[in-house]
């Protein structure tokens, strides 16, 4: 049945707003949470595929019935296959990373209500409605749709910004805010001059009009819009210019939070950059820059992410870095190397996903995040530490895990489109991650414990370890078996070109 | 006075005027590691150029080799340049829609 | 005189210019703020000219009114539509940021830009 | 005639409130091009809009803005 599609959003509110009211009582709150955690990756599952019309409005061309005693005008115009309803598209890959997401939002929030002492009611609230809205950002083929989402996003992110318990968040948060206010307006200005070229802003019928020539491709006013919206998208997703911005963001938030975080960037960034793929495809232009963005995010990334000496703010400058790749996987634009990106995104939420609970045990018993003051910690916990290593494996590409699988794929699809010289860009660049993992096991476990160092609290939650487990099992299957989800990528991918 | 030791009070004459805090053999590693990467990888991507016309490659690899060149150590530079003040981030936001929308509005035409 | 279409949409390129020129080079981050929200009003007021039809009708129809000729002169609702709720957007984050600014005042005691947003660097150099 | 002065408006009263020293004087100035806007969102053939504007640009944001100074220092440093 069709109409299940829209519950993906519509529970995740739904939670979140019961959340929201019974902020007071601590038992509540944890009980509701856990199970609407449990929800959220099951939603997916049992959603089939399918295009949701909102209101029924299903186009002319799908249920002619209705076409029948209407004015020729509309029949034969191109008016005969417009999407009059807002549609969310719902196929094997979007199940994919919402699944990906509800797993990892499941963990995150096992974590926080664990670690912290009072479950906070508001703190669940802002991450079930920033799931919801980047679940729909997703799904929707509609771009001001996508919009609305996107700001709502942006707030959350903010809100989850301010839960934390770091000084300074509220500079970081305000400086958001401000950069926000700059980059997401010109995003609608660019959907504005998309909407009065082409009269909808239903994105498949974007692209049948400029197909059919209802807008002359080189027009300047569809290159402007171009420009705007890839500007937006810069910014949703932490490309260069908004970089440090976004890895002072994960930096300020609690280290589950930032897990949540890096999340919705990596499903903004997929899914604006999908919707840019498909209606400026024939700018050739617009392939160089994003190629030139990527690549630029992912040298400032982990060039700025070794030299750091507090950890966590070198792991949001990595989750910047590692965007790069994704960026560069959907610039070289051929069938193999979209899936790569697709297949990289997903790999690189877990994994991320993973250092930054992994780091939040070491913020949980030591209290500070500077490298300096840390060391010894091996002896404090060494299995959380096996654990950590294998997940500095993992992202740097060994092989049992699952980055292993999809940086071969992107650096033969690099190779395959006669891009040699980005191929030898990401091997550089992956082993320079490899070595930001090693200065930041080096200087939290292995280098002797310096004596002012004081252990806050003795034990490590065991939820912590036990979703850290679970992740990377998750991360062994996919490595062991990419199968499972580039077969669906690549199905997206065909349909996409 | 071998070649570490070198590198290792260049950086710490460097760090001393930025943030005072020691400088171990890790940092002195990853500052190194940071300046490496940035300039080889800077000049393997400049080698895209070549798609556009080969000319260009060449000239454009010359140019950038000269400006790393002049001011070698760049990672103090790069890490001043993205410092988190609000001004310096809106300034660069601002430069980069600047180019863009000139990039898309002039350059289609070239590429 | 230019038409009435062309001259909002110069309004609210000009707003957009304001609002940008605000938002850097005014240090006092009240203002910048009000500066931040000219920013947003302007790009609503591009979207709804969108819409507009000179000398056309509201798109409300009325039962008394023809299909065909009301069809025929009344201005393009989807714009319309689609500036009520990011209008309310940038009423809701203009609220968040200034509940954020009163926090930070009660924090650092000025309401100037550079002092108030110091970044770590400064931060640290400063203790 | 009218809209070109509403345009005006809109133009010189944003800029105007951006040039006072007094905060409380610029938050309330600041909603008379959220008015003139709202009248021009009407010339426009857009009635709903105009009044979602008439509300939040000519009530709720100076009041807003009003409440934050109330909050924070009524002179510009």
């Amino acid at each position: 049945m069709d109409s299940f599609i829209p519950l993906l959003v519509i529970v995740p509110i739904f939670c979140a707003i019961l959340l929201n009211l019974c902020h007071g009582k601590d038992k509540l709150v944890k009980l509701l949470a856990l199970i609407f955690g449990i929800t959220l990756p099951i939603t997916p599952i049992f959603v089939n595929y399918g295009n949701h019309f909102f209101g029924g409005y299903s186009p002319l061309f799908l249920n002619s019935s209705w076409a029948t005693n209407l004015p020729s005008t509309i029949t034969n115009s191109i008016l005969f296959n417009f999407h009059p309803a807002i549609t969310y598209v719902f196929g094997g890959m979007q199940q994919i990373f919402i699944f990906i997401l509800g797993i990892l939002t499941f963990f995150v929030i096992f974590t926080s209500l664990n670690e912290s002492k009072r479950a906070s009611g508001v703190y669940t609230f802002l991450i079930f409605m920033g799931t919801a809205a980047v679940t729909a950002v997703f799904l929707t083929d509609d771009i001001f749709h996508l919009y609305i989402f996107f700001e709502i996003s942006v707030m959350t992110q903010v809100g989850i910004i301010l839960c934390s318990n770091i000084q300074r968040k509220h500079e970081t948060a305000l400086k958001y805010m401000f950069l926000s206010n700059i980059a997401a307006p010109m995003l609608l200005l660019g959907i504005g001059l998309l909407l009065g070229l082409t009269g909808n802003v239903n994105i498949s019928d974007i692209i049948i009009a400029i197909k059919t020539g209802v807008v002359t491709p080189d027009n300047p006013v569809l290159l402007m819009a171009a420009a705007l919206i890839l500007f937006g998208w810069l910014y949703g997703s932490g490309l260069p210019p908004f970089h440090s911005i976004k890895s002072a963001m994960y930096s300020k938030a609690t280290p589950h939070a930032a897990a949540i975080l890096q999340v919705f960037t990596v499903f903004i960034f997929v899914s604006l950059g999908i919707v840019i793929i498909r209606i400026f495809a024939f700018i050739s232009l617009l392939r160089w820059i994003i190629m030139i963005i990527s690549a630029l995010a992912m040298i400032l990334g982990i060039s700025m992410a070794i030299t750091q000496h507090d950890f966590k703010r070198m792991i949001g400058y990595l989750a910047v870095g590692e965007l790069g790749y994704v960026g560069l996987g959907l610039a070289i634009g051929t069938i193999q190397s979209i899936t790569a990106c697709l297949f990289q995104a997903v790999n690189e939420i877990l994994l991320t996903g993973l250092l930054f609970i992994g780091v939040g045990t070491i913020l949980y018993k030591t209290g500070t995040t500077d490298t300096n003051k840390l060391g010894g910690m091996l002896t404090e916990n060494p299995f959380v530490a096996f654990i950590f290593l294998l997940t500095g494996f993992a992202m740097a590409g060994v092989p049992p895990f699952n980055a292993f699988q999809s940086k071969l794929l992107l650096i033969q699809s690099a190779l395959n489109a006669g891009f040699p010289e980005l191929g030898v860009l990401m091997i550089i660049l992956s082993i320079v991650t490899f070595m930001t993992f090693v200065k930041v096991f080096y200087t939290v476990y292995l280098k002797p414990q310096p004596e002012n160092m004081k252990i806050i609290n003795k034990k490590i939650p065991q939820v912590t370890v036990i979703s850290m487990v679970l992740l990377l099992i998750v991360c062994i299957m996919l490595g062991l078996f990419p199968n499972i989800v580039t077969n669906a990528f690549s199905q997206f991918a065909m349909g996409l070109l | 006075m071998n070649l570490y030791d070198l590198v290792n009070d260049k950086i710490k004459q460097i760090q001393s005027k930025t943030e005072n805090e020691t400088v171990s053999g890790v940092s002195t590693a990853s500052y190194l590691a940071s300046e490496l990467v940035v300039i080889v990888s800077i000049l393997i991507t400049s080698i895209l150029l070549r798609k556009i016309n080969p000319i260009l490659m060449i000239m454009g690899i010359l140019v950038i080799f000269a400006i790393i060149l002049t001011n070698m150590p760049i990672m103090p530079k790069l890490r001043r340049a993205q410092n988190d003040s609000l001004n310096n981030m809106m300034f660069y936001a601002l430069i980069t829609l600047a180019l863009l929308v000139s990039m898309f509005y002039w350059g289609v035409k070239y590429v | 005189m230019i038409s009435v279409q062309l001259a909002s949409l110069l309004t609210s390129g000009m707003l957009i210019i304001i609002g940008l020129f605000a938002a850097l080079f005014l240090d006092n981050i009240f203002k910048k703020i009000i500066g931040i929200s000219f920013i947003t009003e302007g790009v609503n007021l591009f979207i709804v000219t969108l819409g507009y039809k000179s000398d056309g009708v509201v798109p409300i129809f009325l039962p008394g009114m023809v299909k065909d000729v009301f069809v025929q002169n009344s201005a393009y609702p989807l714009p319309a539509a689609m500036v009520l709720t990011s209008i309310v957007i940038g009423a809701s984050t203009l609220a968040v940021m200034l509940a954020l600014v009163i926090i930070l005042y009660q924090k650092h005691g000025t309401l100037s830009a550079s002092k108030l947003l110091m970044d770590d660097e400064e931060m640290e150099a400063g203790e | 005639m009218i809209v070109y002065l509403l345009m005006l408006i809109i133009i010189l009263g944003s800029i105007i409130t951006l040039f006072q020293r007094n905060l409380l004087k610029a938050a309330i100035i600041s909603g008379i091009p959220g008015a003139a806007l709202a009248l021009l969102y009407q010339y426009l053939l857009a009635p709903d809009v105009a009044l979602t504007q008439a509300i939040i640009g000519t009530a709720i944001l100076p009041v807003f803005l009003a409440l934050t100074v109330y909050k924070t220092v009524r002179m510009e440093a």
